[in-house]
């Protein structure tokens, strides 16, 4: 674990500070919604949540604007909600409804929202890597000053594809941030199983790609850390790579039955919720009143309720329309 | 016995790993996490972690490596956990494991079992419901298996450890939780011939693995319309049994192929192909086909269910060969 | 102009990178070493580094990465050196390039083409000589080009780029010298039908690529036997011209299609199923088949010119189903 | 490059040093009549020489037993030669004649042999690492003390083959051996344009494998390395990784026009012909001398004479023999 068992998170200002805390408890409870929607058979399918998390979408989407371009995998609900795609496109579009971002098509494993850059959502481990060094490629030989982010586990830094992505990006000097949400596992595979080296930043960096650690329970620490690797891609200084050290409370999907770690294991790590983190510190240092606390909660609240509801009254694409978009109906612009 | 499928896939690789000190299962978390599909649960307290190995996640490095350790006088049984992952590891597939024993003129046999789980209809979307067996048929050198009942799924796995080629066994992730009665001393079973599920001697339904279940129903459908399906189960797609094929063809004349994979170019017209040429002067009517739409699969159930094969798509395809239009 | 099919295709990317500045070629050894069939040739020095960009050996890399660029609103002609290679790929090109659009509910096309060569007939052993173009076209959203003639190698190129989706071109090895008369003005072709390269009344001689002029060839010999042979080259395979080739058959009741992939399986299979459910009853013999052994091809010569298709096969498989024994 | 332009090659005895001058000069031999041939068009296909790296596959070949494991790419006549494949079956193979070590269905790239535990041979970059890792695997869970040796060119280090390879060795800590030929090019492609990190046994060591560089042209400098590794590898100590730095004389293969590269980069290297080092450190420390040069050189002439004959004097399989091995004839053992 990196940083301090129990920072001190100092946001710059309460409004920042409350921010953060705000996009981290619309995901969790978005999050929290789905589990009990998967449990009651409205959602189905894979379904992987980002409990624990959070800070890391919060804090590297923060540092984005919006010409940016994401990548993320199967576990992007939060990032989807934070990049902008609405709570209710994103729920409608886990009940298979045509009304979800992705016509229903997709379910919670592929989001994609063309309108934020978002592209996706994707099922296989690393296979976002190799399309995320494209998107940056065309950026940079379109002189467009946009950064690509691209988030994937710490169990995709086996497959054959980071390795080729990050020696790619390297060597055409990309305008893309590598972000490994390093949670520990991959399915019930610890990363001391999975890796002969288990420091990341260490083995990103034999790329010759800029990379460090950080604590991914301190939203702060993300933010800033991401901010700092945002603005040198930006400014050309070729692809960074972020390890965020950080943990899922949940099971990897809800068909896991966590044989493979100790309740204690988690119970600690939970200690770290990065929402308590922030909270707590910004309580004590006198940023967050009650008041502010429950306001906040009840603006996250409100937007998963209304979600819901928008998911619920959502309707089915027309089966007619099955064999739409296997091919464009339009030539290329 | 009552068994699962998925109970039944487990007893086979227990049965092996008894058997024979030199088999052992390699994947992605078939040790620790129980499988994905939990057919491996308990296998790791029983074996231990040499031969119940989990990978780290890399496809083409793991099944490579099964290939080495095959020709290194093992007999590795990798767990591809799905079939989506397997493009993965395609080069090792074909240009290893099926092109070795050929290419070395008879010197290098890989006695090498991959399992994999296959299909849709479980919501999972496109890049998680390919149904790719009948492509990988395609592929000279391997050996293709599509165990749909109890028997097979147990009894399948050993005999193709014997094999001293490449074996790839596709279970249907639909199939796991079907349940039935299997012998307790269920064992071997031959992986050479296609089966007859059900006699009949008016259109021969020819389907394997998950589609099976849905197969056995139309004919049921199909009977009390007064349509005597026979339903052949193939039970491995390469190398085909041309014999039992034609056997039942020549009996019925009329022919319906039934098959989750897409349909251009699938195994299914590689069965319309062969029938045509080999009974074309005794068939009554042109080899039908009911296969999955050609779309990436997708999520939203019901846009899922009409691009699947149904009971009621394979009824009507059978009644119209038979020209018994309801 | 007299041009070889290497310089058709090389004058079709010229084209396209003084058409389209969001045009570039990436690939391995496509730029300093002069291209390993030497398409590329001269192409560095004409429009520098940037966009005749060498790549690593990493063929899932640099295909994700021409995906990724393709979404991000480039026209990226990305090369693999041959078919062999894509098999790293696929991962890839199935489930990102040809699944995205359907998957992301219209959102995100890929215009993205890659070109490969494929085929076999130069000693090069199991390894490098697959054709697996027909293999391809069984992959939902792919768009799979075959070009067989100068006219075609040239201008599809351009055609495809300007189509929305992922077009794979597969350019057979053995066609690159091939020379002939190429107007200098040669500009785009569609990419939809196929093409009667030789119009005839009693079988229709269907296939694509690399063994069109083996099949011209044969049909000259059988002229001599005094069949009239038609020359269908299907150009496209996937989405199949079926208007063409259902006219041809209705005109010539016969077939016989002809095909260096190998046989089952093969697009040679879906194409006898094609024909066979859309014409039963007008065929008088069922459909031929002419393909490779099914085998990985052998390196000694002999034994490869015996694993490939033959104008003496093709000529016997075209008596056959006219009833013309020779 | 690594070492001295011009080491003392000193051999621990004149037998050693003439042995390995032997070994060399056969591979040489060989190769220069393979390019001949195929000008002749008496071989066919892809045709890749060895000429200049020979030190690599003595040096490193010496240090194994008969019982040891050897995986090559299709660069590999050498390799098949120095293990013990008879240079008559090695150019039959190429002829394409039954007589040929795989019957003539392989061909220059694909050799094998089951005698000699030679498993090729292998066309497709990096294919040959993860079937490395298998046998060594096999060694292991079986108890055996072998080692497994795998060769590959520098350009098979950007696949994700060998990183997965790597990894997966590491993890298992098998009794392997990886040996990079590092050329500096893989066809066309310069080390530089192909890798953000150029010290490939820098990039080794980040998979926690023990790696270092060797000058590949000084063949007791390969040979003291390999046996230092393999002997490591044979007491359990993990997989190694040397990186032998050394360089071909020829083109890439006979279709190369060799564009990509200068005449005087080449012949700056041919300064250093492994060969010629060797053979004029001994002759100026005395250990060989004019008579054993010439004995050596006709003993490696008549050698490839003996075998062109053999080749030219084979036969060819039976065309009904086409579809056999496809499958096995007989059950596994
Ligand atoms: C190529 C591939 N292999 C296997 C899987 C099955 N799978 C889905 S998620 C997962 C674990 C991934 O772990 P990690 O990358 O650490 O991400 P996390 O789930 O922890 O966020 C596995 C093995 C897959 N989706 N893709
Ligand atoms: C996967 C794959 N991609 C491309 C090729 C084509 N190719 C053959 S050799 C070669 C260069 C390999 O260079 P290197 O690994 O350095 O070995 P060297 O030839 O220098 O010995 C390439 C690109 C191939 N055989 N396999
Ligand atoms: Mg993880
Ligand atoms: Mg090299």
């Amino acid at each position: 674990m990196t940083g301090p068992l129990s920072p001190s998170l100092r946001p710059r200002d309460p409004g920042h500070g409350r921010h953060l805390l705000l996009q981290m408890l619309r995901v969790r409870r978005l999050e929290e919604r789905c589990v009990e929607l998967y449990s009651a058979a409205k959602i189905r399918g894979f379904l992987h949540v980002y409990i624990g998390e959070e800070a890391v979408a919060a804090g590297v989407l923060e540092s984005l604007s919006a010409d940016d371009t994401v990548v993320a995998t199967y576990r992007e609900h939060g990032h989807a909600l934070l990049r902008g795609v609405p709570a209710g496109a994103i729920l409608a579009e886990m009940y298979g409804r045509v009304e979800g971002c992705c016509r229903g098509r997709g379910g919670s494993m592929h989001l994609f929202d063309a309108a934020t850059n978002f592209y996706g959502g994707n099922a296989i481990v690393a296979g976002g890597l190799p399309l995320a060094v494209g998107l940056a490629l065309a950026d940079k030989m379109s002189g467009r000053p946009h950064v690509t982010v691209c988030f994937f586990g710490e169990g995709a830094v086996a497959e054959g594809e980071f390795h080729e992505s990050l020696n790619l990006a390297a060597l055409w000097d990309l305008p893309i941030l590598f972000c490994c949400e390093n949670n520990l596992y991959a399915m019930g595979t610890a990363l001391v199983r999975s890796e002969s080296q288990t420091d990341l930043a260490l083995k990103a960096a034999s790329y010759e790609v800029s990379a460090w650690a950080v604590d991914g329970m301190d939203v702060l620490a993300v933010e800033q850390a991401a901010r700092t690797a945002v603005d040198a891609v930006r400014s050309g200084a070729g692809p960074h790579f972020l390890e965020f050290r950080t943990y899922r409370f949940r099971a990897h999907s809800m068909f896991d039955p966590e044989r493979y770690r100790e309740k204690a294991e988690v119970v600690a790590w939970q200690a770290r919720d990065p929402i308590t983190l922030l909270r707590s510190s910004m309580e004590e240092n006198g940023q967050l009143t009650a008041d502010d606390w429950t306001q906040l909660q009840s603006e996250a609240e409100s937007e998963v309720a209304a979600a819901v509801k928008f998911a619920e009254s959502g309707t089915l694409e027309p089966v007619e329309d099955l064999t739409r978009f296997v091919y464009s109906e339009r030539r290329a612009p | 016995m009552k068994s699962s499928y998925r109970e039944a896939v487990r007893a086979g690789i227990r049965d092996a790993l008894q058997r024979d000190p030199r088999v052992f299962l390699m994947g992605e978390d078939v040790g620790a996490y129980g499988g994905s599909f939990a057919v491996s649960l308990g296998l790791l307290e029983e074996f231990g972690p040499e031969r119940i190995r989990d990978t780290p996640l890399s496809e083409s490095g793991f099944v490579g490596a099964g290939i080495g350790a095959a020709l290194g006088g093992m007999r590795p049984i990798v767990e591809i956990m799905t079939v989506n992952f397997s493009l993965l590891a395609l080069d090792q597939i074909v240009n290893n494991a099926a092109s070795l024993l050929h290419m070395s003129g008879g010197q290098f046999h890989v006695p090498l079992v991959i399992r994999m789980t296959t299909g849709a209809g479980r919501q999972l979307g496109a890049q998680h419901s390919h149904s790719l067996e009948g492509w990988y048929a395609h592929i000279p050198g391997l050996r293709i298996l599509v165990p749909a009942t109890l028997e097979d799924a147990r009894g399948m796995l050993w005999t193709a450890l014997e094999d001293p080629d490449p074996v790839l066994i596709f279970e249907h992730g639909s199939l796991y939780n079907v349940t039935g009665e299997l012998d307790d001393g269920a064992g071997p079973v031959d992986i050479d011939t296609a089966a007859i599920r059900r006699p009949g001697g008016d259109v021969s339904l020819i389907t394997y693995g998950g589609t099976l279940p849905a197969v056995l129903e139309a004919a049921e459908q199909l009977a009390d319309a007064g349509v005597d399906a026979e339903v052949l189960d193939l039970r491995t797609l390469r190398p085909l049994d041309d014999d039992a094929i034609l056997a039942s063809v020549a009996k019925t004349r009329r022919s319906v192929v039934v098959d989750e994979g897409w349909r251009s170019g699938g195994i299914s017209a590689e069965l319309s192909a062969r029938i045509t040429e080999n009974a074309f002067y005794e068939l009554d009517a042109p080899v039908g086909r009911v296969c999955s739409a050609e779309v990436p699969i997708p999520y939203a159930r019901h846009m899922e269910a009409a691009a699947l094969p149904s009971v009621e798509r394979i009824v009507a395809a059978a009644r119209e060969v038979t020209g018994n239009g309801g």
